[in-house]
């Protein structure tokens, strides 16, 4: 059976799951401007801030039991002893959930930067930028929520907040140079290499420690 | 050809240095049913999992013939409560199956193809996960506790088709606190 | 042994935190906050060296599967834990006398505040396992990822410009601060390190026990 | 080299305005450093006591 379609229907059934982290995103993003007085200047001043984290803050409540659920009702033990590829599986979950829910919310950065910046140049520049941090925080995530199966999401967030906040300094680092318009190729090729790393590890220690989890 | 499916050889477990049980030895034919019992804790669902190879053994050694042709059915059952029956059925691949209109009618949950799984009494979720064991075409079938919330008619409907499983040549292995007479071999567990 | 260790190393931090406050002369830029120095640097020499040795003994464990090595990892980390946490406290009151605001985001403080939180979710992390060797093995492996993740934290911070100043003290340079304040400054070092490793030590015996109460040695260790 | 800087104990606590960051961070550290003897004194004598007890 097609694993894709399967944890599409998934988490299509799971509004919750799906639209809640999104509508997150977008409230914390309509709520920013009504925190700082109507004044252009100032708006945009600690927008890409507030932007980078709150895609941060979305993808921690997407994956907020990304495994619980299957562990509770023992899915997990089931597709361990049936599936040979346990990582490669995880891989697809994890794409899944950026396809459903770190595309759109990448849209949508794009499109409240253009709102805010009214500058489509640096907007359509961010939008890269927010597909690969979406994905690289998921993973991370999903490392998280791996580690503090049975404990709640919080412990996960302790743990895998200190291997983001590189991240985030490199995307901060990453506006300022759109913003000036100097090597923010590569910012963003310094991201896909750390993502192309993550991708392909972060499976493998995933399925470990469920592995370990589920003993 | 070699009928053996199990074979343990002085399995010990012992987890945090509490040990639940030291020196099993048992294998599996074709056409046999191993029945595990003991009292709360002792280990059944732990000797399952490592029949299952979820959790290794402290000590000794399993060899289990064609590992990924298992039939499992844990005391949690694996369905989705958000989802229809019929999506649950789905999620396991088995929508399609040839036989499957023929079990759904015997176990009376026809009706509620389209009823979120959620919905379903305890009993009902039970028999909507036994129905992948019946649609199975595995060797060995591993089942623990598959009695449990089950009423008469159902009760004996699965051990009837445990039975003639068994004359097919599988081979069973369970857990349960009540005897159902279909085992061949008896592992107590104290 | 220990007796000795604790009371010595006891007897030295007392005695050079008696000198270091009381009787050195006030510092020249600073005046008399800097007798901070005495209590900040050693808390937050020692919460680096503490997630070093974590480091160390993770790798340890991980090669050679020494048991000892695991429950030391268990038995630092809340150690960890409190120096770090002393050392962003009277560093952050250090603060406010000398630069004016008790908190600044610069690589070493932001490296020392994440040094901290890591500790903490070390602590939680173990809890969360039921097979508690597999947690020894997850938890070494954490700390190898959090060691190699502290440099590029502090390097990545770094871009910024930053108002903490730089070592005082450093094993290839001669000190920069005069023969008076540096004695008592190191006797703290010392006496503080001598303390922790007390600490360290009967944590270590706590975890011991723990992990290993239905092993019959134990009880002739009793 | 042992130079007492201060004219009187009161100036050694005041410390022209400084002393309340110096005592407090002399304090809190004193007191986290027991805390931290003591918690761990207190654990492994349990510990001992129930070994010692059953048998």
């Amino acid at each position: 059976m097609n694993v894709f379609y399967l944890e599409y229907l998934k988490l299509k059934k799971k509004t919750r799951h799906w639209i809640g982290p999104i509508i997150v995103f977008i409230l914390i993003m309509i709520a920013y401007p009504l925190t700082v007085e109507f004044l252009e200047k100032d708006l945009e001043k600690g927008f890409y801030s507030l932007l980078w984290i709150s895609i941060l803050l979305s993808m921690m409540l997407a994956t907020e039991d990304i495994f619980l659920e299957d562990y509770n009702d023992g899915t997990l033990e089931q597709t361990i002893i049936s599936i040979s590829s346990f990582p490669f599986l995880i891989a697809k979950k994890i794409f899944i959930y950026w396809f459903m829910i770190g595309i759109p919310i990448s849209l949508f950065s794009f499109l409240f930067s253009l709102g805010i910046t009214k500058n489509l140049n640096i907007s359509l520049l961010v939008f890269p930028f927010a597909m690969i941090c979406s994905y690289i925080f998921l993973n991370l995530f999903v490392f998280g929520s791996a580690l503090s199966l049975n404990k709640g999401s919080v412990l996960g967030a302790i743990i895998t907040m200190p291997l983001a906040l590189p991240v985030l300094i490199v995307l901060g680092k990453g506006v300022i140079a759109i913003q000036f318009g100097i090597n923010y190729l590569e910012l963003l090729l310094l991201l896909l290499g750390s993502l192309s790393i993550i991708i392909t590890s972060v499976p493998f220690i995933v399925s470990y420690i469920i592995k370990a989890h589920l003993e | 050809m070699n009928t053996e499916l199990i074979k343990a050889e002085n399995i010990s477990f012992k987890i945090n240095e509490n040990r639940l049980f030291h020196n099993l030895t048992f294998s599996l034919n074709k056409g046999e049913a191993l029945h595990i019992t003991g009292s709360n804790g002792s280990g059944k669902s732990t000797l399952i999992r490592i029949i299952l190879g979820i959790t290794p053994q402290s000590k000794g050694s399993i060899m289990i013939i064609n590992n990924n042709n298992i039939c499992y059915l844990g005391h949690k059952n694996a369905l989705k409560g958000y989802l229809s029956v019929i999506d649950n059925l789905m999620l396991h691949g088995l929508n399609n199956h040839k036989d499957l209109n023929y079990y759904l009618e015997k176990l009376d949950l026809i009706k509620f193809l389209d009823v979120v799984v959620a919905n379903l009494s305890f009993g009902q979720q039970k028999k909507l996960a036994l129905l992948r064991v019946f649609l199975n075409d595995s060797d060995l079938i591993i089942l623990d506790e598959p009695f449990v919330g089950l009423d008469k008619d159902a009760h004996d409907f699965v051990k009837n088709f445990l039975l003639k499983e068994l004359e097919t040549g599988k081979a069973i292995v369970y857990t349960s606190h009540i005897d159902c007479e279909i085992e061949s071999k008896v592992l107590n567990l104290q | 042994m220990y007796k000795y260790i604790f009371y010595f190393s006891l007897f030295i931090y007392i005695f050079s935190l008696v000198w270091g406050v009381l009787f050195t002369q006030e510092d020249f830029v600073q005046g008399n906050s800097f007798r901070i120095i005495y209590l900040h640097v050693p808390a937050s020499f020692l919460s680096q060296s503490i997630y070093a040795a974590m480091a160390i003994s993770s790798v340890i464990y991980l090669i050679w599967r020494v048991k000892l090595s695991a429950y030391l990892i268990l038995a630092m980390a809340p150690i960890g834990a409190l120096v770090t946490f002393l050392a962003l406290f009277s560093g952050s009151v250090w603060g406010i006398p000398t630069w004016g605001t008790w908190w600044q985001w610069d690589a070493r403080i932001t490296s020392t505040l994440i040094l901290f939180i890591m500790y903490l979710g070390l602590i939680s992390l173990h809890n969360s396992f039921s097979n508690h060797e597999k947690a020894d093995k997850l938890l070494s492996w954490l700390v190898i990822v959090g060691f190699v993740n502290i440099p590029i934290i502090k390097k990545s911070v770094d871009w910024w410009s930053t108002l903490h100043q730089s070592a005082s003290i450093t094993l290839t340079d001669k000190p920069t601060i005069d023969p008076s304040m540096l004695y008592p400054l190191i006797g703290s070092i010392i006496g503080f390190f001598g303390i922790v490793i007390c600490l360290i030590i009967i944590s270590s015996k706590v975890q011991i026990f723990k992990r290993e109460k239905t092993k019959s040695w134990i009880k002739d260790y009793v | 080299m042992f130079d007492f800087p201060f004219k009187s104990i009161e100036e050694a606590l005041y410390m022209n305005g400084h002393g309340i960051y110096v005592w407090s961070v002399v304090l809190v550290v004193t007191f986290c450093l027991i805390y931290a003897f003591a918690y761990y004194k207190i654990k492994l004598k349990k510990f001992k006591k129930k070994f010692n007890e059953p048998n």
